[in-house]
């Protein structure tokens, strides 16, 4: 991990862009102006930019419906962002994925395909690709707590492992998988016992402290790279919203996400370490929260007023080669 | 009697097979919402209030309340697992009915579906039987793209064994999830998503809809307009604009792709002459083709025009709504669809 | 051209495009037959031989030697993970081809094919193609019931993304796994287990049979047969029979159904005016019914006489040989139907 | 478990059957006479069997393709399940499964259904019945090592778990799958390591030695009928034919099966054991091989010249309420 200035204000302005980004679409879905399901990423910030901040453009990022915030953090444009939210023609996937299905294949950001931890499988299969070139790359595989119980992530756990794959597979337990309860739907209750099972090690990981995220995936990141094989992070936090924005939440406890907005906000842990730590000052980091919210209102601003796909857009690409 | 919507006709239709069949129990994803979680080692209870959601549709909000955790079985994102388990519970006496959130999600469970439950017991040579309902929601219209959206009951109805209803309105529902629920063999009842909200009188009382009677929605001599799900009221839609052009349709609501009613299809075609299927599923080998091709053989001398299909386009399902409109049939492509063999 | 089996053909085709193509992997179950078990921290390798299988059908027996096994990757039986890492690899710019034992496992994978493949280029844009290719077997014959002698054609056809070959022949195979392995999309390449020994003259060298082109595999005025697979010979064994009686019959198979060279089969029934259709899958929402449906929508009029779809009953497949030989369509039942519309 | 004499005597006659079943099959196999695919089970009897003798009349046991062992070992009909080989219209399943789905619904052994593996995910509805009924039975599922590897398995390990079912998984390792190796195809070569990342206790056991095997399958059991919830058992053994009759097995090294036979044959091991302990006495376990040898003879006999099906067996139960 590279705990150097500019990588500092890097983390910061991209977890803070994230932030503004979801209280912003919070606020705003409730004008129906947002088509689909929007699920967001608040409170989490520090787990994919905490993993981004270790990966190189050739590494792929699989990332899951809960798609904003990894997306933003391994780099997506902001606006294209925006624009395929709002199902717009210039959006990441020219309208036709919606939030849920971000992808941006410059940045080998790998979009949520169909069932919840189906990355976990293709992750695998971008470490085949990468380690076919020989580039030095990896692949990561961001899965959910609850898309765990997939059948399929305990088979790339296997799989991953049987052919030394260059993959980190990243589990973050936000404590729900939509109203269940983590604690209820993984036997145990401890998501890591799983890796040793498929022969890989574990670490169980604090996410709302970014340093945590880096330092640990980096050392997963650098067994892939160095031929190790796969390795299992369990990153635990807790989202700020609903499972998506409609949800009244009512399975929670009261006070959790005060507490957690009180206790266990990224950003301000973040901001309070390196401030007391004089790596940053508290200035910086103002400059840049304004930075971040004019860009938030431009990309808001820019989707809004966007053009729909031309209605002939239906029939384009559904086979890449025409016979 | 009084209106209920579709979701709470569902709901009340659990709610009174359960009551009188202790053998039913419910299994799905949050179908107790969030009531499970009674905390473990590692900490006491985390969750808030018990039974919050009732499946991301709300439709069996209170069922646990009313029936307790032993029948209502809140289950991980395991849909292969459990669906499994519900089938191993029918084989061994029980009567589950489980819910598979998107019925693209077949894609997780597809074997169990497909190979398990609808051949067990045949290949089994008679020996059991498997009281199944398997409630999933199918359709178009929430903005939530290609692997959400789907209509995938042409594809359960291809593989013999299976059951498929599609109730088209709140009185549907009710009437056909009592039969699913009392059926011996494994049904799949889809559930329209942008049909939750519909209402209309529905008895309290319980009463069953017998699979493969086909419902009669209008009657005319011109043309037979057969239609599935939420696309039976796209068709009576049309037929009513016709209707004022002079055009009389018969619209008919199978209700069941299988069995299917062929017998009131063909009778009809076999008085019109002209047939238009309308359907939401893809367009080949989907069930509009399969209706097709049974009248072009078995009604073939009383046709007067080609069998039109109006369904989506050989595309996929786009998050953009306009896209989707486009995507979805409406009124004016059937309306075109039977203007368009009216001379010929 | 030397005479070669379907089997042979098969694994020369993948010989000679991973040797033009570095970028080519194989991956599935006993593809490298054993060969890469190198032991473990519990004991030495265990294995005999290596290369000893080649998959259970033996197609890609010798290919671990030529190609090594960073080439040619065993998998545990996990089809959803090596399925899915096929596609992620396929994404991300190799070219696999994959074994799909069985296309009755569709059941495992079901996701990975319908939903990822499929659909992964048209919903996030066009910004990555999947050329992948999954290799499969179907077809009864073999007494293995229900769960494993499938023809799953129709339901691959069903989700638009995909394409499909069903290659009759070991020319056919040849040329039609060569296209599959260079197309940009995802291909389901659908080997019948009853054609493997089936042997023909196939060239040498490469070459490529063009996807969405039909093959008239006979001429005759009378009637249109349409058949797929393996039923192309139980069509053109009607033929033969027919023609003895004076009854010409055109036999097309038009080698992919998706897409499906239409135009041929439009051209032929408005010539015969009459069609039969042959298929070896589920009788409902099948590929017969599909054809069927588009003809009596485009052709209608030159109709004579009620389209025919010869297809196994809607049941399941049994062990027993004699009740799994009257399941599949035989050259009578083709005859039956062909001399049922003739007068018609 | 019951040591007693009678139990004793009908552990080796129960593993005789199968034995001589097996050779039988694997001698008549080769004239063609026997449809399909044929899986044989010598050489894992006391799995099957040391599982059985625990098991009462309310419990599932949810059977694989291997399925002739364990049929006969919880005491189907030896000739119905020849009928159902040769696929007679008296068969087990009235010809319709074959050799790799026998079922017997009377006896609670429910056959091989689909991909491997799926009869973990079956048996967990088996116990949800069992302990809906509240008649103490318990649902055990066996499951070879490479089915293992289907996710459904990892799914149903969770499930059971998680709603704490009366299920013990007998994992069967008989160090293949097809031509596969176990050591290759399981991540870090030890199957039995994945039963503590779903909660539950495991086992590793000689499957050579029926007396470890029922025992320890007995604990699972108990534990199971407690309420204790489901248990993990890694029984280890090998096969002494091939994946399927008809294979050349050169996959195996040289010796394997030789030395297999020599060393670690079960039925040698039980009769060694039970004769020096003096539980039993040689001269009746050769009665028992006589009367076995009798009994299969007439089982084949009686397959081999019963009749097919009826043709309209065809559309017999395609659906169980016809409409
Ligand atoms: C196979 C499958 N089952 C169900 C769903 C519906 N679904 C979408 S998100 C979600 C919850 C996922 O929880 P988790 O993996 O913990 O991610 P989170 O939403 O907490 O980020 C569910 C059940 C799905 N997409 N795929
Ligand atoms: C999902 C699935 N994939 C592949 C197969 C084909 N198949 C049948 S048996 C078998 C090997 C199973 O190995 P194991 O579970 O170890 O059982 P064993 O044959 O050793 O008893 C395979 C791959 C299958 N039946 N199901
Ligand atoms: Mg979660
Ligand atoms: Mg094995």
């Amino acid at each position: 991990m590279n705990n150097n200035q500019s990588q500092l204000l890097w983390a910061y302005r991209t977890m803070q862009t994230i932030r503004m980004f979801e209280e912003r679409m919070h606020e705003v879905f409730t004008t129906g102006e947002v088509p689909g399901f929007v699920h967001l990423y608040a409170g989490q910030e520090a787990c994919a930019v905490g993993v981004c901040a270790n990966l190189a453009d050739v590494d792929y990022f699989h990332i899951t419906h809960r798609a904003h915030g990894p997306a933003i953090a391994r780099g997506a444009d902001v606006t294209a962002v925006a624009l395929e939210i709002y199902c717009r023609a210039d959006g990441l996937c020219r309208g036709r994925g919606g939030s849920a299905h971000l992808h941006d294949a410059a940045k080998k950001i790998i979009g949520a395909n169909s069932g919840v931890g189906s990355g976990a499988a293709l992750a695998c299969g971008s470490a085949l690709a990468t380690r076919h070139r020989g580039d030095g790359g990896i692949a990561v595989a961001l899965v959910g707590e609850g898309g765990a119980n997939q059948g399929v992530v305990s088979e790339a756990l296997n799989l991953a492992s049987v052919w030394k794959l260059p993959v980190v597979f990243v589990f973050e337990n936000n404590g729900y998988a939509e109203a269940t309860s983590a604690d209820y739907a993984i036997a145990g209750g401890n998501l890591s016992a799983r890796a040793s099972g498929f022969a890989m090690p574990e670490a169980i990981v604090d996410g709302s402290d970014y340093f945590a995220v880096s330092a640990s995936f980096a050392k997963a990141a650098e067994r892939a790279r160095a031929g190790g094989g796969p390795s299992f992070l369990e990153v635990r936090n807790l989202r700020m919203f609903g499972h998506y924005e409609g949800d009244a939440q009512k399975y929670r406890p009261p006070g959790e996400v005060a507490d957690y907005r009180e206790n266990k906000d990224c950003l301000k842990l973040f901001r309070a370490k390196v401030t007391s730590e004089n790596w940053l000052d508290a200035a910086e980091l103002d400059t840049i929260d304004q930075d971040v919210a004019k860009l938030i209102d431009a990309a808001y601003e820019t989707a809004r007023n966007a053009p729909l796909p031309d209605p002939e857009e239906l029939m384009h690409s559904v086979f890449a080669t025409e016979c | 009697m009084r209106e209920k919507s579709y979701r709470n006709a569902i709901r009340e239709t659990l709610y009174q097979e359960m009551g009188r069949d202790p053998d039913i129990i419910l299994i799905g994803e949050d179908v107790a919402g969030g009531a499970q979680s009674e905390g473990t080692k590692n900490g006491p209870k985390k969750g808030g209030e018990e039974d919050a959601w009732g499946g991301p549709m709300g439709v069996t909000k209170g069922l646990i309340g009313e029936y307790g955790k032993q029948r209502v079985l809140d289950a991980p994102i395991s849909e292969a697992a459990f669906i499994g388990a519900a089938i191993g519970a029918a084989a061994a006496g029980l009567r589950p009915v489980t819910e598979l959130m998107f019925n693209d999600f077949l894609g997780v469970c597809c074997d169990q579906i497909v190979n398990q439950a609808a051949k067990y017991h045949y290949m089994f040579g008679g020996q059991d039987t498997i009281p199944l309902t398997i409630r999933t929601t199918m359709g178009a219209g929430l903005r939530i793209s290609a692997q959400h959206s789907q209509s995938l009951h042409s594809v359960f109805t291809h593989f013999a064994g299976l059951k498929v209803a599609l109730p088209s309105t709140p009185y549907e529902a009710k009437g056909l999830l009592t039969t699913a629920i009392r059926d011996n063999d494994p049904v799949i009842f889809c559930e329209h998503k942008m049909l939750y909200r519909m209402r209309e009188d529905v008895p309290d009382e319980s009463y069953s809809i017998p699979f493969g009677e086909a419902r009669f929605v209008m009657d005319g001599e011109d043309v037979t307009i057969v239609a599935f799900s939420r696309m039976v009221h796209v068709a009576t839609d049309a037929a009513k604009i016709l209707a004022k052009q002079g055009i009389k349709c018969t619209v008919i609501d199978p209700r069941t792709t299988s069995p299917l009613d062929t017998e009131s299809i063909f009778d009809s075609v076999d008085e019109t002459g002209r047939l238009v299927i309308v359907d939401e599923g893809g367009p080949r080998c989907g069930i509009a083709s399969d209706i097709s091709a049974m009248v072009a053989d078995e009604v073939f001398h009383a046709l007067k025009a080609p069998i039109k299909c109006v369904t989506p386009p050989y595309a996929l399902i786009p998050a953009a709504p306009n896209l989707e409109d486009l995507y979805v049939p409406d009124a004016a492509k059937v309306v075109a669809a039977v203007l368009g063999i009216m001379d010929a």
